[in-house]
């Protein structure tokens, strides 16, 4: 494996009473050469720390991280490369362009020893890249909130380093641009094998630049996986809810002639190639993941919700139902389907993988 | 080693001394490498350097400073005809055999200063005075810690006991115009303008006013009396500017022909004449006009080495009576 | 290089570690003496001197502040010329204007004379500015120019996001002034005042013409009345604990908040163009401009320039008056010193600051701060702590003649100078880089910027200004500093301000007069050059 | 109507040439008392420069802003409220937190002139729901970059303005806290009746917060209008592509027996309820709006395109096809359908409001 962490913490010291937080609580995980590494996870949860590690801003408070099999810190042997011997390329959260540079010279700022021609001609490529080139000559605050976070992404892709390292790169960018970038960036990266760790918290983003993906919560790193298992396998209750919208329903596995099932408040479903036997759970007793896509809004279902709210979301409308019984869950409707908040609508549910976790962990 | 050159520390802090110092080169070919300073800085600083000073004569205005850096073992014993001759013997370190560690050169009094409209004359003409009720209110002087009033006060000390001493210096203290501050020429201007009424300077300041071209200085002098203090007993405080070769001085000879010249009559003159002290050559002072006008007058003989001893003690009492 | 400075630290260091010492060797002379002031003045000496700092604490935080926002925070009529003024008192010896404030405004002075003359009244007009309060209006006078200069420049940078999020909050020009702007600057205005204080509490010259009782004046007791060296740097050492706990105080409750503005806002913003004031406004910042710097410079120079008007009190004995052939000597050396001293320490601390901020912590932390102390000590303290460890290494080892050494070049005199006042460039240079944000170094740093290419890509064009402010004020320090250059200048070498001082000393006022205009006119030329590159562009 | 622009223009001076550059370029547009707009337009199209118009932190370079009948802003007449006096709140970009005031100060901020008592309880409030409670006496810089986001939204909301200007209040946040905070923002304003400006760059949210909504494009306002007008009746050919994924495909009008259809490279398409007459372009030829959307993977239907590209977002993939004839497109495709890129799959559209626009605008 290309870049390795083993057992990562990170701890502030708190001024006020000095002790210790830890921000970032023994994560692992792993990162081929030339992957590229998502992480996502709730506001605060440690991505930022831990991208801060990696760089060598942070100094762990315990854990090993490697990089192409040379140590970039060790806890235990109190062993610390400083950040400008990592070769290693950050988009910081809040950009910290240079304010006396201008915009060519920021982007040019980690290419000081190439010479100068082939210097300008990258400097030169990195702004067409993102779409500035017209801006060359301006000071980063004349730029608006986008366009500076264009100028750090470009300022840290330029000296092509061995690993990338971006704090919500594209948050401040339009969809259309976004996605663009993150296409073309992705390609980029592939082309020169250069791997890369991303933090976003857009998972349409995480799914689409993502070898791997990973999903924190309070410090600890619960999944790291392909986009397909996170999205159809999660690890945890946590990762089930992050990824997708969706409620948690109380539930239980029956075993019926045709087999393993599991019975939900909106019947029995079916497909249980991810689900795990019965006595997993006490009694059968589990609850299981219903995505705002795995309610299909049909007239003719037996089961039937009331509209509690509704957005629009372009193509589809955003339900959320109310069940005779009380629960709550989401649906996504296509928007020619034009019903009134209070109405009552025929649902059914139509999973692929059916998720289930005990009761009680969500 | 070069002859040629001699390395004075001075604390002489007077302008005119520079003719005196060309005056030297002019005679004699040895040119003076000068650093001036105030006492204690020079002091220290030759403490410091050790064997490694390169300071040849070190000239100091405060006896009770000369006495202490000679007891520090700062200077080197003189023999010398010339000195021994010219200057008395009460001006001169002790001799222990190998000669006299320093030389005064020059003498000022500790005068004091009235004004003749509110001070009847009597009233003020010893220093004991100056602690006596009838002249509440009347008094100015600067700091009691400056070396002059230390000087002064040591004087008293060896004259009266540590008892009566701070009772003259709490009388003083309860007489007081104002808190101690600014220098000799302050205090006499305050007399003049009426601020106060009695104060204490040295003469030379006393006599540079005296001389002076300026009109405002003139008006001042003419509302002001001098008195020499207590001529009626001990006389008045006279304290001493001198010289001596340092310790390790790598030009001994040198300093030896620079402090005889000191001694001589030209140099003597510059000090009568140009910084208004008062020559210890017999005559010297004789054609300043303002010393003249002075006049006579009796001075204390006190040994300096009581003097310099008692300054310590002299700040104690100071301290203790709150004389700032 | 982190060893060279640390080095340099250490030799700075040792002269307040000699005083220091002092404990150990103290001998029963010594505490007696101490013992002795202790029951007598020490507790009136110590009180006086916390009374003055306190009030030229307070003085020049404000006065430094307020003449620092009304020059970059608003626009009127003449604002350069007020910008151009307010340092003017910089190069104001302390000493030199307590000597023209006393002579113009005392009894038997100008004023009063004048004044009693016109009216027909009698006594006192009013009493003598020589005591506690009238030193505290003529120290802030002449030490406001520390926080002006250094809040300045923090306030040029000030956050315009920062500001136009509390207009936006309802904050009206002055709560955004009060509440935003000053306190971003907080760290320069804590470095001016710290600096302000040291001066004051070392001190002399004005507190020994004005008869003040203060703690300094103790420890000169201490040392020239009773001879007592020893106890005099005991008592120097506790002044210089005061003056530690007090900047690691402040330095710790700053330790909690940050001061760096991460991002500019647009240059075209309201926010940073100054609000053009008009009419009465005007006339108003025009007061709260003109007011130090009439007290601190105008009106003394007028008073010298009228004692010099009068001609000496030489009179007709032939005494000389000022031999107009050395003065440009003294000019030379004065300048020569100065700028040696300026550059070397502004180099010090940029270097310090830099090894700070690569690698915080408590070592060079403190190393610093020991460093720092150097500005408290009074100037002739300094001298003694300087001699004692030399004398010492000469007397151990004879021939390296390290004492006579010192004294017997200028690099001695620089070394003092700089054991005295590295604190006025660390100081400022500290409030400097507090302003830049960390983020700034983690960034050049992550793009392989590493050292001497952070430091010269990324500090040096942040902090060029800085260490401009940082220099100035050594310089001018340097022009004004006596006691030590008194004791260690070598043979020959004479400054402005030993020859201003010789005559003050003469007590001829009129005299000292020309060397000291010198002093100030010699100490503006660097004022106009760093005016114009300390003077915000932005 | 409660806030009312007309003809509004923002210029920044260069500092290179000292030539303008227009930010904002006749901008008009009103809200009623309570109403929510948004703006959403690609980076750099001038929304912040907008937002810090109607604050006061930019004068108009021309045009006229008035709020509540009071005028706060009017080029011609040289009049310009100052900011602070304008009683309007604002959420920065950039966050601009007062770094040397802790968490809590910094909410409380705009309540100076409040009773002690009563700005203690309005900060905790605030705080709570930001969820940040825990975080009042921190410093700014010791929150990640989501909570000081979160503290920019509290401090603004906290003194009840009487309109809240928002530069991307949730760009830092995880979908879920977002959506959460979005939909929590959104009751408080309505239950004050608070207006406000949203800048957003998220479609989704602008859907979901916004009562009208306006793209902006290049410093122009293209359009200001409904969520589903925006949508489905795009005023230019720039707001078409800009809401929703979607291609511009050549199309022709064409008058069947069957009435008006529209002739694209995927077949006739039949609903154009929202489509011009024939007659409004020259010949018939016209371009149409092709969403992802809009695009059905049918094995059954008789176009056929090549799978370019396929990226996976969850409950479905997002295909880039490639028609015989060149045209590249979008679709949306269900998850379970695991088609592999270079293989040929059968596509129709399925389009409810046809949207045309003349050939070349797009
Ligand atoms: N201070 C300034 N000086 C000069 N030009 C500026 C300044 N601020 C912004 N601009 C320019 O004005 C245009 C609009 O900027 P604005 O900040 O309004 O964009 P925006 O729509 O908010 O973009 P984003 O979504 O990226 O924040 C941009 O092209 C930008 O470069
Ligand atoms: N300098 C600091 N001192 C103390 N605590 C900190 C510091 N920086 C971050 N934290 C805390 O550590 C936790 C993790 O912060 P981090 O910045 O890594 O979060 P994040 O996942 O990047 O969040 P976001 O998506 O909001 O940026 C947070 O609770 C934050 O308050
Ligand atoms: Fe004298
Ligand atoms: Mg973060
Ligand atoms: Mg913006």
């Amino acid at each position: 494996m290309f870049l390795q962490l083993d057992q990562v913490s990170v701890r502030y010291r708190s001024q006020v009473d000095g002790s210790g937080r830890e921000a970032v609580r023994s994560v692992g995980l792993s990162l081929p050469a030339g992957g590229i590494g998502v992480l996502i996870g709730p506001s605060g949860c440690g991505k930022t720390s831990l991208l801060r590690a990696v760089a060598g801003l942070e100094r762990l408070h315990a854990g090993r991280i490697t990089l192409g099999g040379e140590v970039l810190g060790d806890a235990a042997q109190r062993l610390h490369l400083p950040a400008e011997r990592r070769r290693i390329g950050m988009v910081f959260q809040d950009y910290a362009l240079f304010p006396h540079l201008s915009v060519a010279q920021n982007v040019g700022f980690g290419l000081h020893s190439w010479p100068r021609a082939e210097r300008e001609a990258r400097v030169s490529e990195m702004l067409a890249l993102v779409g500035l080139s017209a801006h060359a000559r301006q000071a980063p605050h004349q730029l608006s909130g986008g366009q500076q976070q264009r100028i750090a992404l470009a300022r840290a892709l330029a000296p092509r380093p061995r690993l990338l390292l971006l704090d919500e790169p594209f948050s401040a960018l339009d969809v259309e641009l976004r996605e663009r970038l993150a296409h073309e960036v992705r390609d980029i990266l592939k082309q020169m094998g250069t791997s890369a760790l991303f933090v976003t918290h857009d998972q349409q983003e995480a799914f689409a630049l993502g070898d791997v993906i990973g999903v924190m919560n309070q410090g600890v790193l619960d999944q790291w996986d392909s986009a397909y298992d996170l999205y159809h396998r999660p690890a945890t209750a946590f990762v089930a809810n992050f990824i997708g919208h969706g409620v948690f329903a109380p539930a239980r596995i029956v075993t019926t002639p045709q087999g393993t099932r599991v019975d939900t408040p909106l019947g029995l479903l079916d497909d249980v190639a991810g689900c795990p036997l019965p006595e997993a759970y006490p009694g059968g007793e589990c609850q299981v993941l219903l995505r705002a896509d795995d309610i299909v809004h049909d007239d003719h279902a037996p089961v039937k919700a009331r509209i509690l709210r509704k957005s629009f979301r372009g193509a589809e409308f955003l339900y959320t139902l109310a069940l005779a019984e009380g629960l709550e869950v989401l649906a996504h409707v296509p928007s020619h389907h034009d019903h009134q908040v209070g109405e009552w609508i025929g649902v059914r549910a139509c999973v692929d993988h059916v998720v289930t976790f005990p009761r009680g962990t969500a | 080693q070069d002859d040629k050159v001699l390395n004075l520390y001075s604390a002489r802090h007077y302008q005119t001394d520079e003719a005196l110092y060309a005056d030297f080169t002019a005679a004699t070919g040895i040119r003076i490498n000068r650093v001036d300073a105030d006492d204690a800085g020079i002091l220290e600083r030759l403490r410091n350097e050790g064997a490694a000073s390169p300071a040849d004569v070190i000239l100091l205005v405060d006896a009770a400073r000369l006495w202490r850096a000679e007891e520090s073992g700062l200077f080197r014993p003189i023999k010398s005809a010339v000195l021994e001759q010219r200057i008395p013997a009460k001006l001169r370190g002790a001799d222990k055999g190998q000669g006299s560690q320093w030389f005064g050169f020059s003498t000022r009094a500790r005068v004091i200063v009235y004004n003749k409209t509110t001070v009847k004359k009597e009233d003020a003409d010893t220093y004991e005075e100056l602690a006596d009720p009838k002249n509440k209110g009347k008094v100015c002087t600067r700091s009691g810690a400056h070396p002059y009033n230390l000087s002064l006060f040591g004087a008293l000390l060896e004259h009266h006991g540590p008892a009566k001493t701070e009772t003259l210096l709490k009388g003083m203290v309860d007489n007081m115009a104002r808190p101690p501050k600014g220098g000799d020429t302050d205090q006499i201007k305050a007399v003049a303008s009426g601020e106060c009424a009695i104060a204490l300077s040295n003469s030379y300041y006393v006599a540079r006013m005296m001389r002076s071209t300026k009109p405002e200085d003139r008006a001042v002098m003419e509302k002001v009396g001098v008195v020499f203090p207590n001529q009626a007993d001990v006389g008045a405080h006279v304290n001493i500017a001198g010289g001596a070769v340092a310790r390790h001085a790598p030009h001994g000879e040198a300093a030896i022909k620079f402090l005889e010249y000191l001694a001589s009559p030209k140099a003597q003159g510059y000090f009568a004449n140009g910084n208004n002290e008062y020559a210890v050559v017999e005559g010297a002072s004789a054609d300043n006009p303002a010393l003249k006008a002075l006049g006579p007058f009796k001075a204390e003989v006190i040994p300096v080495a009581v003097v310099g001893a008692n300054s310590a003690k002299v700040q104690q009492l100071l301290d203790r009576v709150g004389f700032k | 290089m982190t060893l060279l400075l640390c080095l340099i630290c250490v030799l700075l260091v040792l002269p307040v570690l000699a005083l220091a010492s002092a404990w150990w060797s103290a001998d029963g002379q010594s505490w007696a003496t101490l013992a002795h002031m202790v029951q007598t003045v020490m507790p009136e000496y110590a009180l006086t001197s916390m009374g003055i700092a306190v009030g030229v604490g307070l003085g020049v935080a404000v006065v430094g502040s307020a003449t620092a926002a009304t020059v970059t925070l608003f626009e009127f009529r003449g604002r350069r010329l007020a910008e151009v003024l307010l340092l003017l008192p910089l190069a104001m010896p302390a000493y030199v204007l307590a000597y023209a404030w006393t002579d113009t405004l005392q009894f038997g002075g100008p004023v009063q004379t004048a004044l009693r003359g016109l009216t027909g009244a009698q006594g006192a007009l009013w009493p003598d500015i020589r005591n506690a309060w009238g030193a505290i209006v003529l120290f802030i006078a002449c030490l406001y120019p520390y926080v002006h200069l250094l809040v300045r420049g923090a306030l040029a940078e000030r956050g315009v996001p920062l500001m136009e999020a509390a207009r936006l909050l309802g904050a009206g020009p002055a709560r955004r002034i009060l509440a935003v702007a000053l306190p971003l600057a907080r760290p320069a205005i804590a470095a001016g005042t710290a600096l302000a204080l040291m001066e004051t509490l070392a001190d002399y010259g004005v507190g020994a013409y004005f008869g003040l009782s203060t703690f300094t004046t103790g420890i000169y007791r201490a040392w020239l009345s009773m001879g007592d060296r020893h106890a005099a740097a005991q008592l120097a050492t506790v002044l210089l604990l005061v003056v530690a706990l007090l900047v690691w105080a402040e330095q710790s409750a700053q330790r909690r908040l940050r001061f760096a503005i991460t991002r500019l806002g647009a240059v075209e913003s309201h926010e940073a163009r100054p609000v053009p004031l008009r009419g009465g406004r005007a006339l108003l910042a025009w007061t709260v401009c003109l007011l130090p710097v009439l007290v601190g410079f105008v009106l003394p120079v007028l008073a010298l320039l009228r004692l010099l008007a009068q001609g000496g009190d030489g009179g007709d004995s032939g005494e000389v008056g000022l031999p107009w052939d050395r003065f440009l000597g003294w000019c030379g050396n004065s300048l020569l010193l100065a700028g040696l001293t300026a550059v070397l320490a502004a180099a010090l601390a940029l270097g310090l600051g830099f090894l700070r901020r690569r690698q915080p912590g408590p070592l060079l932390q403190g190393l610093v701060r020991a460093v720092s102390l150097g500005y408290a000590v009074p100037g002739a303290v300094v001298v003694v702590g300087i001699l004692l460890p030399a004398g010492m290494v000469q007397s151990l080892w004879p021939q390296t003649q390290a004492a006579a050494w010192l004294t017997s070049t200028l690099a001695g005199l620089v070394y003092a100078y700089l054991v005295r006042f590295s604190a006025v460039a660390l100081h400022s240079v500290e409030a400097g880089y507090a302003r830049l944000p960390q983020s700034l170094d983690e960034s050049a740093r992550m793009l392989g910027a590493r050292h001497a290419a952070l430091w010269r890509r990324v500090h040096w064009p942040l902090m060029r200004r800085t260490a401009g402010t940082a220099a100035l004020l050594v310089f001018v320090d340097v022009m004004k500093e006596l006691p030590a250059t008194l004791v260690l200048r070598p043979f020959n070498a004479d400054t402005l301000a030993i020859i201003a001082n010789q005559f003050a000393r003469d007590e001829r006022l009129a005299e000292a007069a020309l060397p000291s205009l010198a002093i100030v006119a010699v100490g503006l030329l660097p004022v106009m050059l760093l005016v114009r590159s300390t003077r915000p562009t932005r």
